[in-house]
């Protein structure tokens, strides 16, 4: 059978077939309410003036373009690595459609979460009754071992009680008494995904916690935190905890859950932290976050019990890794094996050789805050300066964070960092003072195309490229990945400059 | 929920061009159309979501959510529609209302300010102005700051009052067919009107649907005076109470707007679809039939039948190496259920067989037109993930046509799967769509993945080709 | 201190400032002897028309481009897998550094390899004498602990022989009586780096186990063959054979040779398959060789003491991945874990996800014989066409082995492969008969730039990208790399004829 | 070999013009200019790399090599020597023999037929054709079918008689040179001359160095005649022997090229260099002064001391950023050797300090021009990667400037490198050249991964800040 009877084009090319130019471009002319050509060209280059920046910062009501989502996707997120359990979301059911397709977009694998399906009705006389029939229900059709229940915006102003609700549930027999059902209010008026993240964990843990009598124990809990590169990630980090023989839990695992096989198997839940484990991790000698603005009010809780407590932010190049294994060593006395050392002698030596391309490049990077710090270290390191920094859900703490880091190196002197700005702002940054590259993820594109940056996709979510998550970004072995994704994009973009025939190809080197 | 929404939403479950509708008592009726939702089911999505899917494919407007960060900040830009100018629509604007000020009931005055800067910056020719659930909860204005800032700022500010509990998707759409019908349709006037000039209601342009079947028209003389909403300008939808007829695609989503303009211009509409071969012809044949009827030129009539003639043939051609292929292949239709019928006969027409067709948003019109089409009508409501992983599991179909959300069960049960759905990267419509999803179909169906997929790791196999037990025995 | 005082170019941007522009055109103009630019591009269509790929595949005394290096590479590749082996090449000393920077420049890593240096003197009177100073010289100055003799052409026109030549080196004293020098003829007019590498191997073992007496163990030989990705290959080849719990000594191993770390030690010399491993090997149950063309006479004297033997094509993808793993699982009698078992479902899982992007890309791919016939499988896995496969060193039997590949697919129907071609009939082909992709190496570059055909950078030499090699492409999660190293090249292609503002960017969609 | 070439290679030893072929009794100069190789030992390049390095920048003619795929298999296109027009020189043509071809004596027909396939395929304007060890061992005459195929084609075809085993890279320079003299220099007529025509010996090109000085020569009214070989044209370099000064730069390379067109055509030549501030201008002043000598206008000086003035005050205004970073920074300079004092004095002119320069390849005028402008000059021969590794590791220099084949020792001892030989990616040739040069020995040297390559794991650190001890201790 042939391919094809005739040529028959994508809609990409499609449309461009002179037919269709035609009819698209009519439209355009025609059109009463579209100016001419020249005066959007105009408008356009007003946007990217000094002038508009100045404007456009002056914003306070509107956002255009944010770069984070809400307090229930975080929850959702960290319910999802522990073992069978299932997001309940208290509220009307839209935001849970989602949560669902944002993940399920990112990790390319089917994702669940329910919601307790609120309508008018409840918004006037509270949610009890979906609270009840909901938990039944999810309890009868998934067959959960565990149900976090998170909180839309709506419950939330309407004030619902979780705790009660919960209990009332429990008292008409929506799930058994003994049953796990942990909460958290997460309101999404309130911080972001990732302070949903901080909550849902916290109240998952205090579930299991609360009351306990804590036996110090040896081993050592891990939050991994909000991350789009969990997958890698959170593998690479047993395989580093495994090789320094270290006991550990790790509190909220999606590696499994948001990477099953196709094997024959319909997996609804895979993998993820037992209850078992999460019970058992009260007795941990402490408990690490990889991600301090994820796990601020966890932390403090494990606090409360006396555990050891630190936080990172998102770990990764060489100073970062560092600071981790150090830490990791630190708190169970293991030793860092000699294999570790040589990976991280490898990075040394991967980045030594290709230093001159990275030299002086200089970057925009947004994303939540913890990995835009890491990014930065990691620029950093490379003898790069990460310009424009910027986390629409970075504080006034985070900034300072920054302007330290920045403070640390030659290289940060004319970097600056943006807490609550959005990517419209980013935008004026990029316009008025350009970059040589762009990190982000995937709504990243139009800045790509407006400014004519090449963006590098490392962070959460990532819709037009698919399984990049599943590899490391942490560690060292993550740092050579990092490397050489910066690498490629200069390369790419170096030939692609450099590869007209008789121009711009002398050049067009065999060697670089 | 403001008193003015709740009239609004009893007259769009009042809605006598609904057929569903019309078939229930009175208090039914006034329950509403959607099915009631079960708390703790996986859902779709609300109303807020269903009003932007009607409006956002219109190109130079602002739209502005206001909300807290979340209705925008998780959705932003989601869909494929197409522009062939202004990309406003894709940029994302909100009021993202935090904690204070929902305590110091500030949400209209921000909103004002937000609509304010949004028109500073962007000179749009108007302003679409979305409630949410917070919002509506909390009791902002919002049809009333639109009045205002409409006043104050000389730019036409559109509320849509669909905050997410009013109930579907679909009641969202219907909900934004209103704010057109309140704030926008026929507030204009057209420079030239023409004897062949119509609207295409319910199209949004997906991966360039609209643009698909516009050169059919055009070739015929009829001009699109506006379509709802694909690749739409405000100014242009502003006029569409000038069109001669109303084309309703989709129908469950914005009837009203159809049945409303009957009613207060006179314009006549009828149910159509540009998928497959009959239904595009068929469509054709009744603009062409209609417009005559309400004064074009005779020959209108015979020139359609030409051109539908030739695009038919000339598709038929295309469609013949795939033929073989695709014959007796069972497939399964799990869509939104808007298009199914329309579907399901493009599909009969190359030859395959229709496992079943979802109808969990057909109307009972729709279901009747999937009888008449199919031998033995196998209809389906919801089906759950997991009956439907069994289904696919035990070799029911295939291949499965449905959305994004279905896909990974299709995957997990190793079963070709074609996304028919919102996120689509190819164009189906009219005749170039329908060879392109039988090359799709034939692609997908094709592919030596599923040979991978579905046979298990060589070790697994029952005769693994290696003597396991022998060498464990002698060991 | 500032990042420049003004604005410094590096040289790629720098000749395209205006003043530079016009100088180099005003050559390009004034210079009587290069035709008028018209002139350039007809000839330029005309060397991409049918009728000049004819002309052009009627050449044969002369090579253009050609996609292959020469005996002794092979075989100071294959050396270099041993424990503290220098390279000895008997014949002129210009060879050697070619090896040398060609490795270097891949593996971003120092090469060594010494010559016997022989002159006009050597080539009329043989190289005896420089044998003999050869050798003591490189025993001296670089310790190795085993000198492996492999012969430029001249050596071999000239007909030393090396044996003896070794034999009477060892008499004089140049090294040790004991001491392991093995050899092989290696010359450059017959076959090439595979070949090169057969000969060295099994001059190598042969050296180790000739007239020694076998006794079978429960172990088994794994040769990876001639690969620039050898550093990520051999490292998830140990992996994978760890979790099956095989014995196994892999012959030849440059993983830690071609990536040394940068932690302050110098090696020269850094692991290898020992010396005791090699002459262990004897007593293997089977030498398994990754690549067929790089161990056809390594395995026959394998197979001459007993051993059993198989060979793969490079075993990349799902099939190539499950044929090596069940002839391991066959010869060992060891089970596939579970780890593997998920992984392969894994893959299979991304591969279903993104199989709409693949299906029906048609692609050119050029390299050395079992890396074409491993690449093309892949592709046909994945619902493409690999419609060019080129080898500069493939035979009439590598024709027919990728001919029955073709006839064992539906995709394979329009597949065609070309033995004994060079870049330069590729060009022909991929002008004539287009393709969506090219898989190559550096090289193709140019076809990149003269076809307008993107290039993926997949088989060695890799000089204008870095640290590549570092990352498998081996087993079910080198699979994963290759996939998304494909997707990655589609969906930027496609990004970038989107990308236009106002034209065609109605199709730069934030999912794909 | 043969007598031709034993006869050519004498002569090139006897070079008068090369200073330390001067100082030698006669049985030292019959003994030849290159040191004895170590057999054994790492050694460089052979003499047909030296060849190819002199010609291959010709860019307009094929470049064949003659001999089994080896050669050229695993070197072409391996520098990168900018072309402003043909790309022919990067294609890569041999005649790839075989066995059979060997042992049945078919060398010589294979040779010929693989030029007329070149011809045909190509239309050069000229084809250069390699001898290789194998193709010189069994006696294959390409002279002899050179001339032949002269004849045949009608295309000039030159025969590059510089099999490998005739000695080194610089030794295969040489002999490409006389390939030059021989067969292309004075064979044609340019349109017109000049009286400020120069040529330029010895010019590579190398990521565009010759375009970095060009308008230097253009801006005074200077025409480069041609230029040996960097950016070249077949045409071009045959019209050499009407310019007026020959620029005789990398002294050991072709200085037999310089001196016999000074013998055959009367063209004075003087060996200068472009790197550096004073170097550069040393270089303009020389080439005016010689110029007004044999003819041409006296203002040509009085314009050169302007440009030169200008520019190094522009390049000076450039440079100054940088000064306190570099100023007293300790350099090792490890390069082929021929560039060294040039090198040396524009380092020195931005205040480093010279800890040593490798003379490998120098004449005794180069090393006694760096004994005039070092202080305490440290000239070294070869220095083996384990020794110049224990020199950089116990901190000697605070950054080694060298070839790609040096630059791994230095990043195993953790010290900063810049390349400074033929794989360079900048251009620092001239007043531009001197600025980037200083840019990137400042980026080099600041870059951060030297501290990270500097210090140990920290958990490898004296004081680990951990205590492991106290920990097991109690454990």
């Amino acid at each position: 059978m042939p391919q094809s009877a005739e040529k028959v084009l994508d809609h990409a090319p499609l449309f461009r077939e002179p037919e269709y130019r035609e009819m698209l471009a009519k439209k355009k002319a025609l059109f009463e309410g579209m100016p001419a050509d020249d005066v959007v060209q105009k408008t356009s280059d007003w946007t990217k003036s000094w002038e508009y920046r100045e404007k456009n910062f002056a914003r306070e009501a509107l956002t255009v373009n944010p770069a984070k989502a809400c307090q229930p996707l975080g929850a959702v997120f960290v319910a999802a690595g522990f073992e069978k359990t299932m997001s309940f979301v208290h509220g009307s059911q839209g935001c849970v459609a989602y949560y669902r397709s944002h993940l399920s977009r990112h990790f390319k694998e089917p994702c669940s979460a329910v919601s307790s399906s609120m309508t008018e009705d409840a918004a006037v006389f509270g949610g009890l009754n979906n609270m009840i029939d909901g938990l039944a229900n999810t309890y009868a059709l998934y067959a959960p071992k565990m149900i976090a229940v998170s909180t839309t915006c709506m419950a939330e102003v309407i004030g619902d009680d979780l705790q009660s609700f919960i209990l009332n549930a429990k008292a008409k027999g929506s799930v058994p008494q003994d049953y796990d059902v942990p909460f958290a209010h997460t309101p999404a008026f309130v911080g972001s995904h990732v302070t949903g993240y901080d909550n849902m964990l916290k109240g998952i843990v205090e579930h299991f916690w609360k009351g306990q009598e804590r036996t110090a124990g040896t081993a050592i809990n891990i939050i991994p935190g909000f991350d789009g590169f969990a997958v890698g990630n959170n593998r690479e980090l047993k395989r580093m905890l495994d090789l320094m023989e270290v006991e550990y839990t790790i509190l909220s695992d999606v590696a499994d859950q948001f990477d099953t096989p196709s094997d024959g198997e319909y997996r609804m839940y895979d993998g993820g932290t037992t209850i078992e484990a999460a019970k058992a991790a009260l007795n941990a000698k402490a408990t690490l976050s990889m991600q301090e603005y994820c796990t601020t009010k966890t932390l403090d809780y494990a606090a409360g019990f006396g555990q050891e407590t630190a936080s990172f932010h998102y770990p990764m190049g060489i100073g970062g890794t560092d600071d981790f294994l150090m830490k990791v060593a630190e708190v169970t006395g293991k030793e860092i094996p000699d294999a570790l050392t040589k990976e991280r002698g490898r990075l040394i030596d991967a980045m030594a050789d290709s230093q001159a391309w990275l030299h002086g490049k200089t970057y925009a990077i947004y994303g939540d805050p913890d990995f835009v710090y890491a990014m930065a270290r990691f620029i950093l390191e490379t003898g790069g300066e990460p310009k424009h920094c910027l986390a629409t859900n970075g504080n006034k703490a985070w900034e300072a964070q920054m302007q330290a880091l920045f403070e640390s190196s030659p290289y940060g002197a004319s970097c600056k960092a943006w807490g609550g700005k959005d990517l419209w702002h980013l935008r004026s940054l990029m316009a008025t003072e350009p970059v040589d590259l762009l990190i982000g993820n995937s709504y990243g594109k139009y800045l790509e195309r407006d400014l004519d940056t090449p963006l590098i996709r490392l962070t959460f979510p990532i819709f037009d490229r698919h399984h990049h998550h599943r590899f490391p970004l942490w560690g060292y072995q993550g740092g050579l990945r990092l490397l050489v994704t910066l690498l490629d994009k200069i390369f790419d973009k170096l030939d692609g400059e450099t590869i007209e025939a008789g121009v711009t190809d002398y050049s067009y080197d065999l060697t670089r | 929920m403001s008193e003015a929404l709740k009239t609004k939403i009893a007259d769009v479950f009042n809605e006598p061009g609904c057929d569903k509708n019309q078939a229930k008592d009175e208090k039914a009726k006034k329950k509403g159309c959607s099915k009631p939702l079960t708390p703790g089911a996986a859902a779709g999505g609300c109303a807020f979501d269903g009003a932007k899917i009607a409006l956002q494919p219109i190109t130079d407007v602002v739209h502005l959510i206001h909300g807290p960060l979340a209705c925008e900040g998780n959705s932003w830009d989601n869909r494929n529609a197409a522009s062939s100018g202004a990309k406003t629509y894709r940029v994302s604007f909100t009021t993202d209302l935090s904690e204070l000020d929902i305590v110091m009931g500030n949400g209209e005055k921000r909103l004002y300010r937000a609509i304010k800067d949004a028109v500073a910056a962007y000179a749009p020719p108007a302003v679409f102005v979305y409630q949410t659930c917070v919002t509506a909860t909390i009791g902002d204005d919002v049809e009333a700051v639109c009045r205002h800032a409409t006043e104050k700022l000389g730019i036409p500010c559109v509320p849509v009052n669909a905050p997410g509990f009013a109930g579907s998707k679909n009641l969202g759409n219907k909900l934004a067919g209103e704010a057109l019908l309140d704030h926008v349709i026929g507030t204009r006037e057209p420079e030239f009107t023409t004897p062949c000039d119509i609207n295409i209601i319910g199209e949004y342009n997906l991966s360039g649907e609209l643009w698909q079947i516009k050169p059919l028209f055009e070739a015929l003389g009829i001009r699109i005076l506006s379509c709802l909403s694909g690749d739409g300008r405000y100014e242009e939808i502003a006029t569409a109470h000038r069109a001669r007829v109303n084309l309703m695609v989709c129908s469950t989503a914005l009837i009203n707007v159809a049945r409303k303009m009957e009613e207060r211009w006179g314009i006549p509409y009828f149910e159509c679809s540009f998928y497959g071969l009959s239904d595009m012809s068929a469509t054709l044949r009744t603009t062409a039939r209609l417009l005559v009827e309400r004064g074009a030129p005779e020959d209108l009539i015979a020139r359609t039948e030409a051109l539908i003639a030739r695009e038919e043939a000339h598709a038929w051609s295309r469609i013949a190496p795939y033929r073989e292929a695709l014959k007796a292949k069972r497939v399964m239709l799990y869509t939104g259920g808007v298009k199914s019928w329309s579907i399901v006969a493009a599909l009969q027409e190359i030859g395959m067989e229709i496992v079943y067709t979802s109808v969990r948003k057909s109307t009972e019109e729709d279901k009747d037109r999937i009888k008449a089409i199919m031998e033995d009508p196998h209809m389906v409501e919801s089906v759950p993930p997991r009956e439907m992983y069994a289904q696919l599991k035990r070799g029911d179909a295939d291949i499965l046509l449905s959305g994004g959300k279905s896909q990974f069960v299709a995957l997990k049960a190793k079963v070709p799967w074609l996304d028919i759905n919102q996120e689509r990267h190819h164009a189906f419509g009219g005749y170039d769509g329908m060879v392109t999803l039988v090359r799709e179909l034939a692609k997908s169906l094709r592919n030596p993945i599923w040979q991978d997929i579905r046979r298990p790791a060589p070790w697994d196999l029952p005769n693994a080709g290696f003597p396991f037990a022998q060498i464990e025995a002698r060991a």
